[in-house]
């Protein structure tokens, strides 16, 4: 179907589901990166429903915020949980369309992005305790330092295809050949470690990190909206990785509605986001983290292999 | 004879801590139910020798891991189910620990770690020392030892959560029954010191 | 970076299954003290050796009676008064799971009646601790005549002891000292 | 030195006398100034100086004759001699080692003495310390802060006057918020510097950090610390017997508890010269070992938790809960070791603990070294540790600091070795001296890397050679009003005890110095010209007694503003190295 007209009843249908999954496996994803941590220092470690549990509890305490917390610092649980929601939904996760373009091409995803990034830091400060205001200024440099690199390796997938629309891109990078193979090959590699960074993993650990670091802007956060942050942190990390996938590695996806083709799909899209954790988190948990000095020098040689892309792009190689 | 029970009378010497809403204890009964599998720990040093915080740090650790049962020490007490108070509450240290006390959303369950915690250890009747958390908090758990094992702090996690029961109990001895033995009564004299 | 995953790998999970099964501690760990009454002469050289003052004595002249108090709360676990208890009363055992709920579970009491003075009624002494005395006496081969002497003496305070040393001239124990020494 | 003085001291009969020189030399330079000369053991001795030549002979013995000053502190003598005292104990290290107190008497009116902080910078802390605990006012002191007595605390009582008070007496709280000013000695000081940032709500804050910064660099740094000050001292004084100080200097720090009960025992056994048996001697050497080795696998993990390598800190703590089964298996428990009496070691090591003992520590040193390879293969660990917080050698040489810090800046100073000979039984166990050269985090981290393998190495050669023989004497009497020093190498440095036994079978007096005392004042330069990124490694590596030092306040002395940032941020913030907190 033409991008352009309203899809049909099904499709949305699908679309929501796709996204309320999402919301509910978020947990399960970072239980699993907590599991993989806790095996790497040897010790027994949470069960992988940790997580739920966590949020669970959060839920139910009282919401405790510093007297003159403004409105951005009440709105902002809200806001990072639906943006990530509608990128959910335009994602081709299980189908090699994507189920509901209006909400979510390429160019919409990116600054969806940007808004869930600006808020969180936004967040940080309004809730005006030093610490948070720490994590903020921390988050948007690593955003200035991240997101060109996100977009170069993006429109440029874009531009060998075509067309921003996540469906088509990934129905052409499945099924027809790849006439541009180094373009596609160089962009998936720098959007891979644009997006390790997104997802804030060590060593490019950045403001929402987890354990004992200081979380950033989720110092002042308690109770529901801190459940809410961190629901809306794990979906972050969810939906990042399946953009990745339904990108560059499109394969294994159902053409139509059938129930067996959406199932088969499924556990294919499951073991994949399985591998994706399990390598991130080995990663994570082995290195040190990089100097803010040597922030610079390993992030901007990933910016010029994106040019670099680009360059291949237009050569047409 | 060291039999003082209460050691200086007057009224200067204690501090009055802090007191608790009337239907707080239906809170926490609620709460214990919530936080059972998932508590978030916040350590508050009150002028310990920090014996006790490396203790609960080792009780983090491989070894004695308290994360397998949901319990993390988190960085601040917004997100604190817990407060783990330690040390004699020396007197620059009361005013932080009281700022700490208010900031953990309510209801919270307050543990008091070893034995400077319970009731102010070897320094409690010191100049410079209020002596043991509940002068200055209303206190749940209380976890003697100087320092308490690792060991010992889980279970006075679990006993804080209501997963194991508590064992001591308080004890009235009858010393009446019998007199006391001699000792060694069949060693021949000469030889016995 | 592999070789730290190999390490990892061959060390495996190191948790202890310390709740679900009883923790391994070294024979001579300092866990509770716990008090055998019995054997206890409420002497006090217990709350003298304990630099926390956790083991307390209160004497009560009016009731007749010595209460003696261990506040675990307060206890450093030093084991300073195993050391000193000459009936070996106090012993640290091997107990360290000792969180309570509420404080009054941390302490444990022990009420010891006190002898009176067989002379002036007025109590003096710990019963028995007088007891332990004369028995020790008795096993030690005092002759009979003489210890009945002693308990008579023992059984009267220091202060009516003074007065009759003062008073009947004949009774003067320090006597037999004298002779023996020529 | 021409030896003319007659011999007419009444000090005991001291066979060797080492140290004898010193006081020569002070007699032949300044000829009048000693009033009393007085022998403890054959290497401690104490002179009476007159208070104006106080600052030349100090200068001399410190500066010429390579002395190190290691504490300075009052004491209440009225009861004796009618004056307050001030004692400067100099560790000297020149070529002959031994140890010299400068005693000098001050009047018990005037209540004033010469401070000698203008020529030697490291006796600040002891005598602001005097200052706040005595009452006795140092004339020429620069800094006139409160050190130890918390804010709240009434002006005119000092708790260690033998008449101020009892105890147990705790007044009434004069203020509710903290009032403690800090300096900036380098920034101008034209701009009055308001700390304006929120009091976060961080509660544990044995420390308190004021960074005055230049954008990113350190311009200088100001602390207040004390925050766990308790009065130990006076408790020592009032209600404890000479036993029952043992079990509470087990409890001065959590981590180096055993080095402070076995310096405080030297003290007595110094004094009333008691002949410690040799079996006790080893295993009060083989238990310090056991502690430094907790100490600096504590201390490493830390290290590469700061540098933002978790899984090595979880690695490492691992290997040191062996190490705490091994102090358990040989006392009975875990930190608190509480072994020690006067005179001796109060429970023995029987031949099973020493078998499992000795495959212990073997278990940890493979386990040990394997984790070592790991960390320094970790990428940009080298990176994140060379060339920082380093502590220039004149710095060293001015405040005196102790242990692994002074090492890893080339000096030899280790009392196990220099003053090996009359400590435990270090003199005849195999150790030597772990030293490195260009003094910054990296080369500090070795050096406790190394003195973990020679601990290892110590405890096992005590637990194999354990001497036989009783392990306490009690045929010593108590004499009245004798004192001396007892030292012990603590896993940060060196600390010093002095105690002076009373008339009523307690202590005169009691004064303990912790290793990190005199590391804390060499923190402000190690922190200069660093970026405040790499304060927390900086202060980490100085491996700082307190668990935590908390908060830091970032003054920016450009923009007249300030922002006082939690610890755990500026932890964090070093740990990943992106944008620094000064967005004021």
């Amino acid at each position: 179907m033409s991008p352009l007209e309203m899809p049909t009843a099904s499709w949305i249908v699908l679309a929501v589901v796709q996204a309320l999954l999402m919301l509910f496996l978020a947990p399960l994803a970072t239980g699993f990166s907590r599991v993989i941590r806790a095996k790497m220092h040897s010790r027994q470690g949470p069960g992988v429903l940790q997580d739920y549990r966590d949020i669970a509890k959060l839920l139910r305490r009282q919401s405790v915020a510093p007297a003159n917390a403004g409105m951005i610092f009440w709105m902002t649980p809200w806001v990072l949980v639906v943006t990530m929601l509608l990128i959910g939904m335009a994602l081709p996760t299980v189908t090699q369309v994507s189920p509901f373009p209006i909400s979510g091409d390429l160019i919409t995803d990116i600054y969806l992005l940007a808004i869930f990034r600006f808020f969180f830091a936004l967040a940080g400060i309004d809730s005006n305790s030093m610490f948070a205001g720490i994590g903020s200024s921390r988050e948007l440099t690593l955003g200035i330092l991240v997101e060109p690199i996100l977009i170069l390796a993006i429109v440029v997938v874009a531009l060998v295809v075509g067309t921003t629309d996540l469906g088509y891109i990934s129905h052409a990078l499945a099924n027809n050949s790849w006439h541009r193979p180094l373009t596609i090959i160089l962009a998936g590699i720098v959007c891979a470690f644009a997006l390790f960074i997104e997802m804030g993993k060590l060593p490019f650990d950045s403001a929402e990190a987890e354990q004992e670091l200081q979380e950033g802007p989720v110092t002042e956060y308690s109770g529901s909206a801190l459940a809410m942050v961190k629901l809306g942190l794990g979906l972050k990390q969810l939906v990042v990785v399946q953009l990745f996938l339904a990108i560059f590695i499109p394969w294994g996806k159902a053409s139509s509605l059938t129930a067996g083709a959406l199932i088969s799909a499924t556990i294919i899209l499951l073991v994949k986001l399985f591998i994706v954790f399990l390598i991130a988190g080995l990663i994570e948990n082995s290195m040190a983290r990089v100097r803010f000095t040597k922030i610079h020098r390993t992030i901007f040689p990933a910016f010029l292999v994106a040019v670099l892309a680009l360059i291949f792009l237009i050569l047409g190689w | 004879m060291k039999g003082i029970k209460q050691l200086v009378g007057t009224a200067h010497t204690q501090t009055v801590p802090v007191v608790l809403p009337p239907n707080s204890q239906k809170l926490k009964d609620a709460l214990l139910k919530e936080i059972r599998r998932s508590a978030y720990v916040y350590r508050v040093d009150c002028g310990g020798c920090n014996a006790c915080e490396i203790e609960i740090f080792a009780a983090t650790t491989p070894i004695f891991d308290t994360e397998r049962f949901g319990i993390k020490i988190v960085a601040s007490p917004r997100h604190a189910d817990i407060l783990l108070y330690t040390g004699s509450v020396t007197r620059a240290m009361r005013a932080p620990a009281l700022r700490a006390y208010e900031a953990a959303p309510d209801p919270k369950i307050v543990i008091s770690y070893g034995a400077c915690g319970c009731d102010g250890g070897i320094f409690h009747d010191l100049y410079c020392v209020w002596g043991g958390t509940d002068k200055i908090v209303p206190v749940d758990v209380y976890i003697p030892g100087c320092p308490p094992t690792p060991a010992a702090t889980i279970y006075g996690f679990a006993v804080a959560l209501g997963l194991l029961d508590q064992k001591l109990k308080s004890k009235q001895h009858q010393p009446e029954a019998q007199k006391a033995q001699l000792k060694h009564t069949n060693i021949p004299l000469d030889i016995k010191v | 970076m592999f070789k730290l995953i190999k390490t990892v790998f061959n060390t495996g999970s190191v948790t202890t299954k310390y709740p679900f099964a009883p923790m391994s501690v070294s024979e001579d760990f300092r866990g509770k003290p716990e008090l055998d009454a019995a054997q206890c002469l409420s002497c006090g050289a217990c709350t003298r050796a304990c630099p926390a003052n956790a083991l307390i004595m209160e004497t009560d002249e009016k009731a007749g009676t010595r209460r003696w108090e261990l506040s675990t709360a307060r206890c450093i676990f030093c084991g300073r008064c195993e050391e000193v208890c000459p009936t070996h009363a106090i012993k640290l055992t091997q107990n360290f799971e000792l969180a309570v709920t509420n404080k009054a579970d941390l302490y444990e009491h022990a009420v010891f009646s006190l002898a009176d003075c067989s002379q002036c009624q007025r109590p003096f002494v710990a019963q028995k601790l007088l007891e332990y005395v004369l028995d020790t006496l008795a096993q030690s081969g005092v002759p009979a005549a003489q210890l009945s002497e002693r308990r008579k003496q023992l059984q009267t305070c220091p202060a009516c002891r003074r007065a009759n040393n003062m008073l009947d001239s004949d009774n003067i124990s320090h006597l037999r000292f004298i002779k023996e020494q020529q | 030195m021409t030896n003319n003085t007659s011999e007419q001291f009444h000090s005991q009969p001291q066979a060797g006398r080492i140290g004898k020189n010193y006081v020569d030399g002070v007699n032949h330079f300044f000829p009048s100034a000693i009033i009393d000369e007085e022998w403890q053991t054959e290497n401690q001795v104490t002179i009476t100086v007159k208070m104006t030549s106080l600052v030349e002979v100090m200068k001399w013995l410190y500066y010429d004759q390579g002395g190190w000053l290691t504490v300075s502190f009052g004491n209440d003598e009225r009861s004796l001699n009618g004056h307050f005292a001030v004692y400067h104990v100099l560790s000297m290290e020149g070529e002959v080692k031994s140890f010299v107190t400068v005693k000098i008497l001050v009047d018990a009116q005037s209540q004033e003495f010469i401070s000698i902080t203008p020529t030697i910078p490291a006796a600040v802390w002891g005598e602001r310390e005097v200052r706040d605990m005595y009452g006795l006012r140092p004339v020429g002191l620069p800094d006139e802060r409160r050190l130890v007595l918390p804010d709240d605390w009434p002006e005119d009582l000092h708790p260690l006057r033998k008449d101020a008070m009892d105890y147990r007496q705790r007044p009434q709280p004069t203020t509710e918020t903290e009032t403690y000013q800090f300096d900036n000695q380098l920034g101008n000081d034209s701009n009055r510097i308001v700390p304006v940032g929120p009091l976060h709500i961080t509660s544990d804050e044995p420390g308190h950090f004021r960074l005055f910064v230049d954008g990113e660099d350190i311009v200088d740094a100001d602390y207040r610390m004390f925050y766990v000050h308790r009065g130990m001292e006076k408790l020592a004084e009032t209600r404890m017997g000479y036993h029952e100080v043992a079990q509470l200097t087990d409890r001065v720090c959590g981590i180096c508890g055993f080095t402070h009960s076995v310096g405080y025992s030297n003290t007595i056994e110094n004094a009333l010269s008691v002949d410690v048996p040799f079996r006790a001697k080893m295993i009060r050497t083989v238990l310090l070992e056991v502690e430094r080795l907790h100490s600096h696998l504590l201390n490493i993990g830390l290290s590469s938790h700061f540098v933002g390598f978790d899984t090595g800190f979880m690695q490492f703590f691992r290997v040191r809960e062996k190490t705490m089964e091994l102090a358990e298996l040989l006392t009975g428990a875990r930190k608190t070791y509480g072994m020690n009496l006067i005179g001796g070691v109060r429970r023995d090591f029987l031949k099973e603990q020493r078998v499992k003992g000795i495959a212990m520590v073997r278990e940890v040193r493979q386990k040990f070294s394997e984790l070592v390879e790991v960390l320094l293969a970790t990428p940009n660990i080298n990176s994140r540790t060379q060339g920082i917080g380093i502590l220039s050698k004149q710095v060293a040489r001015d405040y005196s600091p102790v242990g692994p810090l002074i090492r890893a800046s080339g000096f030899k100073r280790d009392v196990r070795i220099v003053h090996g000979q009359s400590l435990e039984a270090y003199g005849s166990v195999p150790i030597e001296l772990q030293s490195m050269e260009d003094g910054d985090v990296y080369s500090r981290v070795m050096v406790r890397v190394r003195e973990v393998f020679e601990s290892l190495n110590v405890i096992e050669y005590g637990l194999d050679h354990l001497p036989a023989g009783a392990i306490l004497t009690e045929s010593f009497d108590y004499k009245p009003n004798k004192f001396a020093l007892g030292f012990t190498e603590a896993p940060r440095g060196e600390n010093i005890h002095w105690s002076m036994t009373g008339d009523n079978q307690k202590l005169f007096r009691w004064r303990c110095r912790a290793a990190t005392y005199a590391n804390w004042p060499t923190l402000r330069y190690m922190l200069r010209g660093n970026t405040v990124a790499d304060a927390p490694l900086i202060i980490g590596s100085l491996d700082p007694c307190y668990s935590c030092t908390d908060r830091v306040t970032i003054v920016d002395t450009k923009k007249q503003r300030s922002k006082t940032v939690p610890y755990k941020a500026i932890e964090q913030y070093s740990i990943d190295r992106k944008h620094s907190p000064f967005k004021l």
